[in-house]
């Protein structure tokens, strides 16, 4: 029952075809003919794609809702780009410890802390802590340059070209996915739906709330962290203004947009809004108003994410085993979230 | 001492001046359990609307006030029945209530951003000039702000107590089943409690913009310095936050005098941690969420 | 050695005492049938044994060791696992999975999930969703979950409430057989005198908190007060 | 679990195509950078500026000077015949990244210059100077420049058309001691206050001006780094009150914040008396700052380092009747007025070599600019100094202004001066000891 045939199967099913066809369209885009500035977004978009996954796995995916994420973001920032600068380390050596460092920080900092509270008490403590970076980064500015940023981080090669860059990017982007397949179809996955499901079953059965919630803490903070570091050394300069509520806005929207609780809803919400914020620039405050609009419309029409309206065009891009006609998620799309209805007792 | 009395009094201030943030956004939630995102962009738009109708219009201070807290009114009832209302019949209405008013947020500071354009503005003072004290001189607006800050939770706290839709909230803080067993109609006691935080806000940001004046984007910094304290204080609880706004307004002035202005935020985020690990539901949050 | 051994527990909610002085000792191997009247104390008893419940007073040992102020995955990590009267299954997963929960974080090996499928017959029905089962299918598959985790003593509660009567004989047969080729010790909580009379190696009936008898199932019907409670009760026997 | 192993084959098998991919060799893709377009279609003025966040009010002007200096040029015929098109990019809260994607953005649009009022907090310059296009900024940064003066060959397209925030500090050490002395002023001791967020634009400029005044025998009494957006000064006031430097310097480039902060100074000495002067960089230039602190900044002192003075630079008042017909109301600012320098540097130097797309050719034109604008003259220092406008009483003076009845009075330097310093209202008359 464990032939190659059973195994190769579901290679073969509809929307892992198309993945795939997706993913050799990405790697060959820059052939195609994708221009300098195309390249410079999508690069930042699988940046941006990745801190929205994570995020969304914290949030989403394990219910802890997390508003601090972009403080990790800038920890694996920081940490590889000062350890690159002043060490005179390469990029590639600190980008690992730059993650590593987020990891543990955070995890002591704020995961210990935090999961002894629940719902909108965790979102409290971990906004106060990402805003509480900027006046570190300041008051240390001897190594982080404070508020002026730091400029001059060496580039992941000398004299980094766009393309190079891009598939930078794209590859840090599938190994972090296929992480996250990992851990959404492994053990902290199955241990957060079985939480949300049925939460005294869960523990009787012997899941620890808090040991799933650290790990998934660690882990959406090591590659926050490591995203923080790419991005770092990608542009080559980095300011306390990524800890900005701009965006805070765009990356919290890319997952909740794109569909909370769903793998690809966050990606495909960076790229919707990673690319269409750069292109409405030249409409100047005109972006604003629409990114408020489509959020409004979507939480009313929509709640489901851009995975709904996905899902609900074909079946086969959402989540086949936990989707499906599931009671609880709007049209099979979106998981439930846990801010909500952890915290509310009485309705 | 004297500039240890200086700083108190800067401390006062400043918590009087979070404590009016927090109002609105910890009675809202407290009752409905909906976290208001836009908390901050509402008292903003009251702000605003006084700006144009004392300063543009130049009617009388009250007129303006009274003049936003009614739009503030008309506002907070299309919100609940327009959107909140059917959002909190789904599953996922504390995830779809916080994204809604992050969204609403957003257009708020697009919609003044079109409206009244990005420069700076302040509501006009309510009491001008200033008293000389042995230690300083503060000015009355600052002394009003103190007393309005006090006064408003005198009156929140009467409301509450006293008024027949006040008890009707707390029955519902305290227990929604509870609450509809006893007969008392949920829409009309939301929507009350939406008029009341949406009033309460607007008033707090009229009250905001004589002191710290008004940009389309500072609603943010309202709303998350309004988030923390609410925390602090226990969502829910109104003397909690008060007492949480003035504790970090004192802390914050003794940080600035004897470490530096820089440290404001580490402080507070230290103050916090230590605070949750000690108290889970807040100073004086008696509900555990 | 007692497998599970309780003392003196107490538990009081308020002013509201639940347990007052429950002593008690369960050996291993063993079926040992807890009954009495609505509100008398069945459900916290459970609840305090597997850790949701933090007991006002009192000692719990598991194996000789104390597991008060343990949290209910440590204590199922130490082999003890509670079912729920009213079963709530991991609803977005399937079947096998619901078992796989048990295996994987109750400690034990996963390898046993397709056994413990096969054994109590969901094999056909394992890559089916938990949503809308029967209760009979329900009850298998919370069964499946609980031995999944390699628990020792398993604490039902109530399993065969709302069963048809050829549905109970089902469900004691799987109980006998689990005792018999697994070894685990079983508390069970019953309405039903007959039933529990039935399974039970030894029998407790709890009363507004306290024991009201302890012993073999054939002397509780001669027990004067279990006669009055559930006489008294209006409770039939 | 053999359904998750699966998964997880895919995107391994992916990510390996990636690496093989990025491996073999440098794509066709976006090689072009600099000019391609050789037919005479419209000229392209691209700029990036803030529209949105908190420093929307100034990228109004910027925006409008820009259009308006199209539209004019249109109007006669455009520049060597040719039409003028503008494409902007907006750069909010002048993130790094925002900066950098509107970068890659304009370039792509093949602009055939960059002319910008600021745009960035410091990384304008390696991100613009990727293309071979003349760029001209006016982001007043040391940051800004130094790049140009580290690679001259790479970075020399880059103008910054006005001197940088590094001007600021030693300016306000050279001159506040002379002012002074005018005043007949007696500082209580030799110390002086700084008092400043960290925002690069400010920052550079406090330490440039610490270390420029200690030079001269001041000592540093108080260094206070606060966050924008500080409500109550207190404390902050309480430290002055105790040292009574002799220099009271403030750098913040909100203007509610300065507001705010001479009200309370006002509030706190404006009876009791101290023995302080108060300076601050640039922001009282914001008209909002005015407007909020109103007759409590009186006896403030300010200077910018690109200003517009009736007494220097052309005659203004035409343009100022063009603006007032064409938005409704006068410039609120400088930006109307230093924007359009550039701008028209840019078509002078354009008109001189007669030719738009030979970049190198205006780009020279432009270092050899000698040019009368509205704030002054303008002349670059060479590439290897950083090519930026210097500042100079006959070039781009520092404009000092006291607030004096609520109204800003230019004072220095006397060839542009409108009035005379007075001795703020918070110093006491007579000396007391």
């Amino acid at each position: 029952m464990r032939g190659a045939g059973r195994r190769l199967m579901p290679l073969l099913r509809p929307r892992n075809l198309v993945l795939a066809s997706v993913g050799a369209l990405l790697v060959a885009w820059p052939y195609l003919g994708a221009d300098r500035f195309v390249l410079h977004v999508a690069a930042l978009t699988f940046v941006w794609a990745v801190v929205a996954s994570y995020w969304n796995l914290t949030n989403g995916f394990a219910g802890i809702t997390s508003l601090g994420n972009m403080g990790f973001f800038a920890i694996g920032a920081y940490t590889s780009a000062v350890l690159a600068k002043e060490l005179d380390l390469t990029p590639w050596a600190t980008m690992p410890v730059g993650a590593l460092a987020t990891m543990a920080l955070v995890t002591v900092l704020v995961g210990l802390p935090v999961l002894r509270l629940r719902g909108i008490y965790i979102a409290l403590l971990t906004l106060a802590f990402a805003d509480a970076l900027p006046s570190v980064i300041t008051i240390f500015r001897a190594w982080t340059g404070g508020g002026i940023g730091l400029l001059g981080i060496p580039e992941l090669l000398e004299d980094l070209e766009k393309w190079q860059a891009y598939y930078f990017a794209l590859a840090f982007f599938a190994v972090a996915q296929a992480a996250l397949v990992l851990v959404v179809r492994g053990a902290p996955g199955l241990a957060f739906v079985a939480l949300r499901d049925s939460e005294p079953f869960a523990q009787a059965l012997g899941v620890d709330r808090f040991k799933e919630g650290l790990r998934v803490f660690a882990i959406s903070a090591f590659f926050t962290g490591f995203a923080g570091a790419l991005y770092a050394h990608l542009l080559g300069q980095i300011s306390p203004a990524m800890l900005g509520i701009e965006q805070f806005l765009m990356v919290i929207s890319m997952w909740m947009l794109g569909g909370a609780g769903t793998l690809l809803g966050p990606v495909l919400g960076a790229a919707i809004i990673t690319f269409g914020n750069e292109y409405l620039r030249v409409a100047g405050s005109l972006r604003l108003g629409l990114l408020g609009l489509a959020i409004v419309i979507t939480v009313l029409f929509f709640p489901g994410g851009i995975m709904q309206l996905v899902g609900r065009a074909r079946g086969f891009l959402t989540r086949p085993r936990r989707g499906g006609s599931d009671p609880d998620t709007v049209d099979g799309a979106a998981l439930p979230v846990g801010s909500g209805s952890e915290t509310g007792e009485g309705r | 001492m004297d500039a240890f009395l200086n700083s108190l009094a800067s401390g006062l201030i400043v918590g009087s001046l979070y404590a009016i943030m927090a109002m609105g956004l910890t009675i809202l939630y407290g009752v409905s359990h909906v976290f208001n995102f836009a908390h901050g962009h509402v008292a903003v738009v009251a702000a605003y609307l006084v700006w144009f109708a004392a300063v543009r219009l130049g009617l009388a201070l009250p007129v303006g006030v009274a003049a936003a807290l009614l739009v503030m009114v008309v506002l907070a009832l299309a919100t609940y029945w327009g959107a909140i209302r059917g959002l909190l019949r789904r599953s996922e209405w504390g995830f779809g209530t916080l994204l809604f008013t992050l969204g609403l947020a957003i257009l708020a500071e697009y919609a003044l951003l079109e409206l009244f354009g990005p420069r700076v503005k302040s509501v006009p003072a309510v009491l001008p000039g200033s008293v000389r004290l042995w230690f300083g001189r503060l000015a009355l607006n600052d002394l009003f702000l103190i007393t309005a800050s006090v006064v408003l939770m005198v009156l929140v706290g009467a409301f509450l107590k006293r008024t027949l839709t006040g008890q009707a909230m707390r029955a519902v803080a305290q227990s929604l089943p509870g609450a509809q067993v006893v007969g008392i109609d949920i829409d009309r006691i939301y929507g009350a409690t939406f008029i009341f935080a949406f009033v309460m806000t607007g008033l707090s940001g009229v009250l905001l913009g004589t002191k710290t004046y008004m940009t389309p984007h500072i609603g943010w910094e309202w709303m998350i310095k309004g988030f923390v304290i609410v925390a602090f204080g226990g969502l829910g609880s109104v003397p909690g936050a008060i007492v949480a706004a003035f504790l970090l307004g004192v802390v914050e002035a003794l940080v600035t005098l004897y470490l530096g202005a820089i440290w404001i935020w580490p402080a507070w985020l230290v103050t916090f941690i230590v605070a949750l690990w000690l108290r889970p539901q807040g100073i004086l949050g008696g509900r555990s969420t | 050695m007692s497998v599970l051994e309780v003392s003196d527990l107490a538990k009081r909610f308020g002013s509201l005492e639940a347990l007052r002085g429950v002593s008690f000792a369960v050996e291993e191997g063993e079926v040992f049938g807890i009954a009495g009247p609505n509100g008398a104390g069945k459900s916290v008893l459970f609840a305090c044994i597997a850790g949701f419940y933090r007991p006002s007073s009192g000692s719990i040992r598991l194996d000789g060791e104390e597991i008060v102020g343990l949290g209910p995955h440590q204590i199922c990590h130490r082999g003890l696992v509670r079912t729920f009267q009213t079963p709530a299954l991991f609803h977005s997963l399937s079947i096998r999975e619901n078992v796989l929960i048990g295996a994987r974080f109750g400690g034990a090996k996963e390898d046993r999930v397709e056994d413990i499928l096969r054994f109590l017959d969901l094999e056909r029905v394992a890559e089916r969703r938990a949503v809308n089962l029967d209760l009979f299918t329900t009850k298998r598959v919370v069964l499946a979950a609980a031995l999944a985790t390699g628990c020792r003593v398993l604490l039902l509660d109530e399993p065969m409430a709302g069963f048809s009567f050829g549905e109970v004989e089902r469900y004691l047969d799987l109980v006998a057989e689990i005792r018999r080729t697994c070894g685990v010790t079983i508390l069970i909580i019953e309405h039903l005198l007959d039933v529990l009379i039935g399974v039970s190696d030894r029998m407790m009936i709890l009363h507004h908190g306290q024991v009201l008898f302890s012993g073999p199932p054939d002397e509780v019907r001669r027990h004067q007060g279990v006669v009055d409670v559930y006489l008294g009760g209006g409770t039939g026997g | 679990m053999d359904v998750s192993r699966s998964r997880w084959a895919m995107p391994v098998a992916l990510m390996t195509i990636v690496l093989v991919a990025a491996a073999c060799r440098a794509p066709g893709g976006g090689e072009e950078g600099g000019a391609t377009g050789e037919e005479e279609g419209d000229i392209v003025v691209a700029s990036a500026m803030p529209l949105t966040g908190p420093y929307a009010s100034d990228g109004e002007e910027m925006l409008q000077a820009l259009e308006m200096a199209i539209d004019e040029y249109n109007a006669e015929g455009g520049l060597l015949g040719r039409k003028l098109t503008l494409v902007t990019c907006d750069v909010g809260a002048l993130e790094v990244d925002t900066i950098q994607a509107c970068a890659e953005r304009l370039l792509g649009e093949n602009p055939d210059a960059v002319i910008t009022g600021y745009d960035d907090s410091g990384v304008n310059t390696l991100a613009f100077g990727e293309g071979d296009m003349p760029y001209l900024h006016a982001v007043t940064m040391r940051a800004a420049i130094e790049p140009v003066m580290d690679d001259p060959e790479k970075y020399g397209n880059v103008f910054q058309y006005d001197p940088s925030d590094y001007d600021y500090g030693t300016n306000a050490a050279a001159v506040l001691p002379d002012v002074a002395e005018r005043l007949g002023f007696e500082p209580a001791n030799r110390t002086v206050a700084v008092i400043t967020t960290d925002y690069a634009y400010n920052a550079v400029g406090a330490d440039a001006f610490i270390e420029t005044i200690k030079q001269q025998g001041y000592d540093l009494a108080l260094k206070e780094v606060i966050p924008f957006g500080v409500q109550e000064f207190g404390p902050i006031l309480s430290k002055i009150e105790e040292a009574e430097p002799a220099f009271v310097t403030f750098w913040d480039l909100d203007p509610s914040d300065a507001a705010r902060f001479m009200q309370q100074w006002t509030r706190q000495f404006g009876d009791t008396g101290i023995r302080s002067l108060v300076y601050m960089q640039y922001t009282p230039n914001i008209p909002e700052f005015l407007e909020l602190a109103g007759e409590s900044a009186s006896g403030l002192l300010w200077a910018t380092v690109i200003g517009v003075s009736d007494k220097i630079g052309r005659d203004k008042t035409d343009y100022i009747r063009r603006w007032t017909e064409r938005y409704g109301h006068e410039p609120f600012s400088i930006h109307p007025f230093v924007v359009r320098d550039a701008f028209d540097i840019w078509a002078q130097a354009v008109q001189e070599v007669g030719c738009v797309e030979c970049y190198d050719k205006v780009v020279e034109a432009i270092r050899a600019t000698d040019y009368l604008g509205f704030a002054g003259r303008y002349r670059f220092t060479p590439p290897e100094e950083g090519q930026y406008a210097m500042p100079g009483d006959d070039l781009l003076p520092t404009i000092w202004s006291q607030v004096q009845d609520a109204q800003n009075v230019v004072v220095l330097p006397d060839v542009a001066a409108e009035g005379t310093l007075q001795m703020p209202p918070w110093v006491p008359q007579v000396p007391q000891e």
